[in-house]
């Protein structure tokens, strides 16, 4: 059987196919679906120094092809992973890479020290994108400057490989992957939601208590690998790639595009069992090309 | 937890709102009342989401389990669309069921609309078990209402409200069940599931009339497993408030739990 | 029966309903299905100075619930429009708005000088933002600066109303809006095609013969929405929606969200008669309601 | 030019090939060999564009239109699973026809695979009006052929081509072609549908055979009408040379206008 084993710089991971933040929970309900020990691994909703209630509802929205959330990030804050989580997903063996936000630097500098410290933990994933939250999120997200500067800091008191999550409502992805590139991300992921809006006709307002919200799903897909082509040429860091992955052909588009690994988002909420599929089928794929490494398709449509 | 039921028999009972039955051995013998299936609609990304039902009846005895859909929209379209013998994908069932307490020998049920659904799967897992079963059962009109005798259990008190008075009591059937008040909180508890404008009516009153009473509530939804905190209603428990899931913490809570 | 008539700061239309440019080619194709006459305009496709070959094939690629672009403004030029277009559109009786592009400034502003000179035309769309050609288009439509300095320089040869139309592929499409406002537009389009791509994994290259395209349809939607209700926010002057919309209720949510007028674009593709069906139907929706005019459902979501 | 037009069969020619039968009299009335159908496989944005088909037969007469179609992806795949009696959404007929010249006796039809649709319809509307009718029909293998007889008029010779030889010629349908070449190109024109490879060969090698010769390309589509510039194919016309549409200024294209 091929060996799907995948560096994306200093992150060693099983295989190139993760769950994509804020899509997965902290894998427990996954966990009576299949044995999540076969994901290349859970990057866990976005956590937040102190627990976060979150946006009123409704939070989800169905849209052509896709859907809006706007949870806000909702979580129970840094101290109840480590107490509760973590160790539930230890037990499991579960890799895990935790995405981290905040509303402040402190609070990001705070988050990966602590993090760095704990044992069990793969990768720190920046969410500097999160459009459905008032501070921070998004705002750390848009502007190069601001951005370098926090990832600078993180990288200093981070001891784990750093991933950066890059927000895809900018006018320039690449300016952004290589400021997060020279301010010493290992690893980038893209993309992150579109910020959308749904309007309740019926009722004439705005469908989401937040108002605006996250577009996600298939129909952001040709944005989202876009954004993987332009960012692979231009930067050296591994890429995990996101966006409406769905099954195999999506996901192959994507590291054709240029990434070295894949998350898959909303899919999961459609079928369970999406990740596993996708994981079995891109081996078969591999068997059924004759392909020794992933390498060989990794960028491969560039041109 | 994640089937092709097949599709056994599917009626229109009134104009617009459908009774679905399914064969699927395990979902027939897990589901509980107040549980509810998150189905997909079709083999497409259009439409994108699951849609959750309530499970209105199962017979572990004969594999089947049923659900009552209005048609509001795309998806309940396409549904509404299904032929015998073809499959559903059906998630489920999930949820957080009702939980009766042995000690009520009277059982009051509140449905408005479509949410007499989980109402029918309960009365008839209660049948024969309590001393009295009241159904109180509104909807805006008689051309809206299903015959409850049919899915319901024999020995059950049905009542009837429409808003036009086309049959049975005319107005809400909050009020109906208000005018009719003659149960003692101590013995009896009530299980209710429609609009959410009834449920808030509910709750306001039942803090002077004090039962023991368990909601039924609906939230968009997304995964319907507890996942993505998208289902998100605001409520207390465990001396918490904060938002808490449909899909998962619910749908059903009790009526002290919701902040309104 | 009730008027649609509406005006947008210096234009008026006979109905709120446009084609939007580049889906309608130059109206003749669509004009053997209805009478173009009943549209409240036809924004044509964009127009250059000279004319322009296009893009290599493929230039059309499906996506969920919508489609890739990449034609690369392929249009007879200035004068073979002047010269048989134009007369052709005016004979019939449709209301003409001309959209256009350059590669440069100068362009721009010959195109504007020249047309303004023109009878028969209603207004002109400034297309800053077409995603598919090497130079000019995006470039002007990315930055406020280099915007600003445009439209100035176009208002001041432009006798006709200036709608200027933003591309959706920026951080803030505000400060955009903003600029646009201040430096003399009189209307806004929003919103353009979003940048995506497509790669055929068959044959482990990108679809379009361009590589990107701009994503349109039902797809961004949610995207188009949302800015119309940002910029409708922060800017007086009218707006015009798009992005997706196919029948009555997507236009109700961009009137809503605070469009004065919308525009069907790819839509047109699936139904010829998608146009003069949502004229007809927005008419049933007012009397239906009870409305008077638009005015009492433009912004109406806004809170 | 739109229609609902009323399936009056569906027949599986061979695996993953399908005959369809329409009923629209319109269309029926209008079509010309060489022209298309645009088709909207389902009532829904995914797929979200139309889907274009060659005319393969049309009778005004009884008022049906027939394409033939390989299943190749999601929308060819939907579009198999129509019923009779259904009904399909046809923007058409559309773009350019063949233009058979009556100066030329012998009628060459060259079909690469399911490129044979357009040339059943021309075969048929040519039947009795040349002297000779010859039909060069290659295909993979014998699995993905389609009995010819079955849709041709009488009186029409028909050559054989599999790649693997399995029935046939053994080889390329170009091949069999050059090699049975007899007729004059004074007298003789030649009319393909095909693999773009097939297309480009046959263009290339009729520089020195000196044949009139008509093609028929694809190009993905948006409108199909000749408003979006979708479809853009390089080639001379009228002294110029750019890019025209195929579904307009083609399908059909003089071999010598396309620049391949
Ligand atoms: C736990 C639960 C149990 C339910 N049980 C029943 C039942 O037994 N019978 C019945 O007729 N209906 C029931 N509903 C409501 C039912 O889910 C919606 O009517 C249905 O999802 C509408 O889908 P649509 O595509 O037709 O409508 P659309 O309005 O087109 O749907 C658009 C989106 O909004 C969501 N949505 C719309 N209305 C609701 C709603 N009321 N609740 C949750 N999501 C909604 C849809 O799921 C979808 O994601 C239940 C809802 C929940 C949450
Ligand atoms: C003028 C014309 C006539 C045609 N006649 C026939 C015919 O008689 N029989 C037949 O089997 N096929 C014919 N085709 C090809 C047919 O249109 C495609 O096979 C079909 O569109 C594939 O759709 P899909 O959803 O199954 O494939 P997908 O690959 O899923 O389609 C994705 C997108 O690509 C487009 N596409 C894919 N392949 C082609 C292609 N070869 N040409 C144009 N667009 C394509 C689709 O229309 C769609 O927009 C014709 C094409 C053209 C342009
Ligand atoms: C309900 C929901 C919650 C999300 N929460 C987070 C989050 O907490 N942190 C984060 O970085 N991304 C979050 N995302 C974004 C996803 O991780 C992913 O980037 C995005 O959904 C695109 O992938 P998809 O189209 O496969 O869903 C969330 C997405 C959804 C749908
Ligand atoms: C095939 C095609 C060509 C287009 N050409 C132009 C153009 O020339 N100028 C322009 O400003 N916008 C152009 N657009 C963008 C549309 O006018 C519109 O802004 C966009 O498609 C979003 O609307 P829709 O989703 O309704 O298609 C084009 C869009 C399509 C699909
Ligand atoms: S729907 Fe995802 S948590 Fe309830
Ligand atoms: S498909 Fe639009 S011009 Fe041909």
């Amino acid at each position: 059987m091929i060996n799907l084993e995948v560096n994306l710089g200093p992150l060693r991971l099983k295989n190139p196919v993760l769950a994509a933040s804020g899509t997965f929970g902290f894998g427990e309900e996954y966990a009576s679906f299949f044995e999540l020990e076969k994901l290349g691994a859970v990057i866990v909703k976005g956590l937040t120094l102190r627990p976060r209630q979150g946006n009123p509802p409704p939070r989800i929205a169905e849209t052509p092809a896709g859907m809006l959330n706007a949870i806000g990030l909702q979580n129970p804050g840094l101290e109840a992973f480590l107490e509760r989580e973590l160790p539930r997903l230890r037990s499991i063996n579960a890799a895990v890479i935790v995405n981290i936000a905040g509303d402040t630097e402190e609070e990001y500098l705070t988050l990966a020290r602590e993090l760095s410290e704990t044992n069990g933990i793969l990768a720190l994933e920046l969410n500097l994108s999160c459009p459905n939250v008032k501070e921070g999120g998004i705002f750390f997200g848009t502007s190069a400057d601001v951005m370098t500067r926090l990832i600078r800091k993180v990288r200093r008191v981070c001891r784990l490989p750093l991933i950066v999550k890059l927000s895809p409502n900018v006018t320039d992805i690449v300016e952004l992957a290589e400021a997060a590139e020279s301010s010493g991300a290992d690893i980038l992921s893209l993309i992150n939601t579109l910020k959308g809006m749904v309007i309740d006709v019926s009722r004439r307002r705005p469908l989401l208590g937040n108002i605006t919200g996250g577009l996600s799903g298939p129909a952001i897909r040709p944005v989202a690998v876009r954004m993987v082509y332009e960012v692979y040429r231009s930067v050296k860091i591994p890429i995990i790639g996101m966006g409406g992955i769905t099954n195999l052909d999506d996901a192959l588009q994507f590291f054709l595009a240029g990434a070295r690994a894949v998350a898959v988002g909303s899919a999961s909420f459609i079928n369970p069992y999406t990740i596993p599929r996708l994981i079995s089928d891109l081996q078969l794929f591999m068997e059924s090309e004759g392909l020794q490494s992933l390498d060989e398709i990794v960028g491969a449509a560039q041109r | 937890m994640l089937s092709k039921a097949r599709v056994l028999k599917i009626e229109e009972i009134f104009s617009g709102c459908f009774f679905l039955q399914l064969e699927e051995q395990r979902i027939a013998g897990d589901s509980l009342p107040g549980q509810f299936l998150h189905v997909r609609v079709a083999d497409n990304t259009v439409p994108f989401l699951r849609r959750p039902f309530s499970i209105a009846g199962a017979s572990p005895r004969n594999g089947t389990v049923e659900i009552i859909f209005r048609v509001v929209g795309e998806g309940t379209r396409i549904l509404s669309r299904l032929q015998k013998d073809e499959f559903l994908d059906c998630l489920g069932p999930l949820g957080t069921p009702f939980s009766p307490g042995k000690e009520f020998p009277v059982s009051i049920l509140l449905a408005g609309g479509a949410g007499i659904a989980p109402l029918l799967f309960l009365a008839g897992t209660l049948a024969g078990k309590r001393e009295k079963i009241l159904v109180y059962y509104g909807t805006p009109n008689s051309g809206e209402l299903l015959t409850p005798d049919k899915f319901l259990p024999p020995g059950v008190d049905v009542f009837l409200a429409t808003e036009d008075g086309s049959a049975g009591f005319h107005g809400l059937v909050t009020d109906l069940f208000e005018r009719s008040l003659k149960d003692d909180p101590g013995r009896a508890e009530i299980f209710a599931c429609g609009p959410e404008a009834m449920l808030k009516t509910l709750a306001k009153k039942n803090r002077s009339w004090g039962f023991p009473m368990q909601l039924s509530l609906e939230e968009r939804m997304a995964c319907g497993i507890g996942a993505c905190q998208g289902c998100a209603v605001q409520a207390h428990r465990e001396n918490k408030t904060g938002y808490l899931r449909v899909c998962r913490d619910g749908p059903v809570f009790n009526s002290q739990e919701v902040v309104w």
